[in-house]
């Protein structure tokens, strides 16, 4: 079975170039569709809060681009990137989004528990660190089912607070799990630094464990794509668990509703990372760079993302809400 | 100076501050620990301000390590502090519970009386915020099932305050669970000093004809519900225990008796949760007064869903309770 | 070749083992993890002789991480496997709450029905072992709030190995709770094949005065105290749900319609513990056949002390059962 | 205020040498009040089971004279060596091992119970790792209290399993906590080999949050204590948390009636440990080998521990139990 990007690749016929610019339309697309959530959110149209992924798509695309259909992964509250490139509709998670019969969850797990079993994403989890025994759970179940899938773990900077990491990094070490724990380090916990409440090393602590580490410029989707490839190739074939530190920002609030964000960082910092380390715009830029694309290539994908995604909004907007009925279905199997 | 009897209309938001504050500055062996605590002033901005005079000595944020908060406020407990550990959801006592249950609650009574842990635990409650299965949960059922353990849910300005100090004065581990849904309901709050003792029920209105007993966010709803019973000629009286444990069972039973008739609300879910508690007592000791069976509304028993029309059926409102009501009424 | 109807006398422990070996034998996706599970078949040796037959990738040990072992079988559960997991002692349920209610229970639901998590989460309950306050709990209130579990307490050898080969095959998240006091207790299985549907309450004793509800442990107690009121020429029907959630709610009501008398016994904390739902569904439902009070008895609402003489009043016996029974046919 | 060694070694007039045969009172104390526990359980005296600490009483002796009275420590299941190295009367604790009214607990807590609080001992635990927290927490105390005290978490190689002591280490780390936890690595978990459930290398992990972390030999009092005095002065000065590695060794079960080991461990393993690398005999070679004392002096101080301990279980025996009524008071302060 081939990974995204091979297929991709293969695809668009253009081998490697189009993998690339495959996976500049996939950054774009997460990019428009959380701006579309974040108007949903100010235009009242949306319940709740949600947690935007902007300024931190090359993770996600880089790190699901080196995996297959098949393989799984687990997710966070901040989780619609994770979702779109691991291979969901646009359509369905805008409708899970709104509560719709139509998405994901038929509306019942909403921004921070959509799932996607038939593309191996086991759920986004708003317990922070909750999905990290699920992650190796999988792995686990893989290796005992006797196939090659891998499973990788994606969670913030904010879970290296939590206990259970450490004790599911030490089984996956024991027993050579397939899954590779991504730690999307966007600085903060919420509202505090990471350095306030993160004492010594990211890197040592799973080194602490016997498991390999490697760090990454979490904006440079290629440098996390590159790293991906190798730690999924490396669980795949028998070697054991990874942990892949990609080192990036949100650029946006904590969540949608966190708009007033100067007690807790600066303007400065926000306009550095929203600019000069924009993974799209450093993505672009090094296409057109290469000559792999110009602009209108960009403009096109850019266009043809955008239309996908009002395609899909409108469809979840026009979507009814499940019957009252269904809130005691699915309580049990 | 403010004369202690002198009375204003605060939010239950500014009444928690308050307390906070007054016991701060009474007692320097307070301190509150919780993720997001600090400048933030917790994600719901409840505690917004105390940084700034008490510094980030006494108002500590924390990692995102709920276990280990609360595992530390034991043993700051047990060697001279009274530390508060917040715990931003409900859904967290997850995390909590060993330290909670096998530590906290057993350490007094383990010890043979030695050790002591003046500990309170502070953490929310409540659905319908569109938060979904993980973030809507209201879990004082687990808690109000350990000895040694006190359980405080306010449900008024004046409440949440003088509870508060009380909670925080206690020489026992203490949870004290907001509403996230209420922190804007106002009510009477007098300037001076004062405390709410911990194991008092409050009957919150009088009346004859049936019983409502509700906890935290479902004293409005019995509120609400008793204004609709009073347009249908039926009389409501609604009694609010204040604490789970320790539980002021007399007062409860004693309205049961007087009205012959009693609904339990209480937002946790229905099952195995806090309503059978009180429903069985008023049913076991107010057996031979009663005209019709106690009846119990809680949160439907399924996982909160995220989607409104769905979410907005799992919790008692106050017209179902006093639907409830009118059929008890009809009964016998 | 045995027949199907040939039967044995086997304690609850073997009855447990038969359950896990046909169950790892049937299906290859089963699969236990714990501590000490493999070569020492748990402290309490139920699952000995298991990693010989089915091997250290089947039985497997496991690291002292309660909460990352329940996770770990969340997630093998949502992919193919079947996982039983392993909780040594039911105190420590304290550690994997977020994993079992927060993860397992609720992931169904939230999926909108996408992921399924067969998952056994296999413990123990029970006091009177001298084993202290953080060894000697009985949970089962706890985890029989959360919507999205079923909570099995087996009391005899076939209940145990029917009900554990439902459990294993069921598509829930399922808790199983032996008593720790009870493995060796003896009672018929048969040889051949068979289950005990999950829900189903069971007539352990039928009688006409008064109804005994019993769970797990309790269920012995209230057929030795049926024996001692049978002496008193009082006739005590014995109850025993099986399991809490599904709770088969009819059976109990209409022994205590029945007999117009109800008293409910288990070995948890009485207050806001598992008596309070059961009585509550009893008063409830059965309310215009009672004749008095339904009674509760539980578990002291203390940490289990470890001294003998303490402890031995913590827990409810045949004679403080009878006595209530007795006073209850007293009354009315 | 001086330490448990200082003190005696002042008292004992004898300077270092005897604090070094103070120690061997200590340990001889614990050794033979762990045989009379053995006893007291086979000959069903004593209700319930106990974990002995015999074979690792190095450890317990040589951290404890290494700290003040007022400074704190926490125990675990097996924590009898810990609790009178701390300080507390031998009689007291029998009776509380045998549910009596006298002992430190009223007979309340029992074996895995134990607290001493006059002694700084904030109580034995029967969670694995259940007392990290607390330790962190007594230490963050003292700081915030201004005093100089030092809190002692006692926990056995089954702990690095649990997540809540990454947890903490995290927090005394980034908050410069005056805390040592002291790693007692008995080679197993129960009735599993530590090497079977831990991955990595144990003394990467304090490590990994920035906590520096030293290793002894378990078996050489006068290593542990140099060990330990410099660690608790680290902490005392203010430089922080630290981690001591203790490699030791379980001469006995798991528990009082872990009695057939051969599937979990050798014969000749137990020997080994049993006599060359037994404790207390090293130390008392040592001793006579430095001519600080002889054959006679030894069994001198051996035959006052057995006087003690005997007088102790007597006192113990013939105690009442508690009032039934008691088993209602305490529940609340
Ligand atoms: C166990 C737990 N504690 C606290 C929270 C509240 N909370 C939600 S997101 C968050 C911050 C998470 O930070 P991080 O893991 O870095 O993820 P990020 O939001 O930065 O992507 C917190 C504290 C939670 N959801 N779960
Ligand atoms: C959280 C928890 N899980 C499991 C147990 C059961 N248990 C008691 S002692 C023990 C082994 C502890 O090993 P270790 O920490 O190395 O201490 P040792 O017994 O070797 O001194 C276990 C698993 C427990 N008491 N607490
Ligand atoms: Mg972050
Ligand atoms: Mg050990």
């Amino acid at each position: 079975m081939s990974t995204a990007a091979e297929r991709r690749a293969a695809e668009s016929g253009a081998g490697e170039a189009g993998a690339w610019l495959d996976m500049y339309r996939a950054m774009t697309t997460i990019r428009l569709f959380e701006e579309h959530v974040n108007d949903l959110y100010r235009g009242a149209k949306m319940p709740g809060l949600a947690h935007l992924y902007i300024g931190e798509e090359a993770v996600a695309v880089g790190v699901c681009s080196a995996l297959r259909r098949d393989d799984y992964i687990t997710s966070t509250h901040r989780g619609h990137g994770h979702c779109l490139a691991k291979g969901a509709d646009v359509a369905r998670m805008f409708a899970e989004l709104l509560g719709k019969e139509a998405g994901y969850c038929k509306g019942k797990g909403g921004s921070m528990h959509i799932a996607d079993h038939a593309n191996g994403n086991l759920g986004a989890n708003a317990i922070v660190g909750g999905s990290t025994g699920i992650a190796t759970g999988a792995a686990f179940s893989a290796k005992q089912r006797g196939t090659d899938q891998v499973a990788v773990c994606f969670f913030g900077d904010g879970a290296l607070g939590q206990g259970i990491l450490y004790e599911v990094m030490n089984m996956a070490s024991l027993w050579s799990l397939p899954v590779v724990y991504v730690c999307e380090n966007n600085l903060y916990n919420e509202y505090t630094h990471y350095l306030e409440v993160t004492a010594g090393a990211i890197l040592d602590r799973p080194r602490a464990f016997g498991i390999h580490a490697v760090e990454v410029d979490g904006q440079d989707v290629r440098a996390v794509h590159a790293a991906a490839e190798e730690l999924v190739a490396r669980a795949r074939r028998g070697d054991g668990p990874s942990f892949l530190l990609c080192n990036t920002y949100r650029q946006h609030g904590h969540h949608v509703g966190d708009v007033d964000r100067a007690y807790y960082r600066s303007k400065a910092e926000e306009q550095e990372w929203q600019g000069a380390r924009d993974p799209i715009a450093l993505l672009g830029g090094w296409l057109v760079d290469q000559g792999v694309a110009d602009a209108e290539t960009l403009a096109a994908l850019e266009t043809a993302a955008r239309d996908e995604i009002e395609r899909g909004l409108e469809f979840a907007l026009a979507a009814p809400f499940p019957e009252p009925g269904e809130v005691t279905d699915d309580v049990f199997a | 100076m403010s004369s202690p009897s002198a009375v204003r209309e605060l939010t239950i938001a500014q009444a928690v501050y308050e307390g906070f504050a007054e016991e701060l500055r009474r007692d320097e062996r307070v301190f509150v620990i919780g993720e997001d605590v600090a400048e933030a002033g917790t994600p719901f901005k409840v505690l917004s301000g105390l940084v700034e005079e008490f510094g980030p000595q006494r108002i500590v944020d924390s990692p995102i390590s709920e276990a280990g908060i609360a595992g530390l406020g034991v043993g700051a407990a047990m060697t001279g502090l009274r530390p508060v550990v917040d715990i931003m959801f409900g859904d967290f006592l997850t995390l909590v519970m060993d330290q909670l249950a096998n530590q906290a609650a057993k350490s007094h009574y383990m010890s043979g009386g030695k050790l002591t842990v003046p500990l309170v635990l502070r953490t929310t409650l409540g659905a319908t915020r569109r938060s979904a299965a993980q973030h809507s949960q209201s879990l004082q059922a687990w808690v109000a099932h350990v000895p040694g353990l006190k359980v405080v849910l306010p449900s008024t300005p004046y409440d949440a305050k003088g509870l508060l100090k009380s909670a925080i004065r206690d020489d026992n581990p203490v949870v004290f669970i907001e509403d996230k849904m209420d922190w804007r309901v106002t009510g009477p709050v007098p300037e001076g000093e004062y405390t709410v003792p911990l194991g008092v029920a409050d009957v919150k209105r009088i009346g004859e004809d049936v019983t409502l007993v509700g906890t935290s966010s479902m004293v409005r709803v019995c509120l609400e519900a008793a204004e609709l019973l009073a347009a249908d000629g039926i009389s409501a009286e609604v009694v609010d225990p204040r604490t789970l444990a320790p539980l002021d069972e007399d007062t409860l039973v004693r309205s049961a008796e007087k009205t012959g008739r009693a609904i339990v609300v209480d937002e946790g879910h229905r099952s195995y949760g806090v309503t059978a508690e009180l429903a069985s007592v008023i049913a076991e000791r107010a057996f031979y007064h009663l005209d019709a069976p106690v009846r119990r509304l809680g949160a439907l028993d399924v996982p909160v869903p995220f989607s409104p029309p769905l979410e907005d059926q799992t919790v008692p409102t106050a017209e179902r309770v006093a639907e409830a009501a009118r059929e008890l009424c009809r009964r016998s």
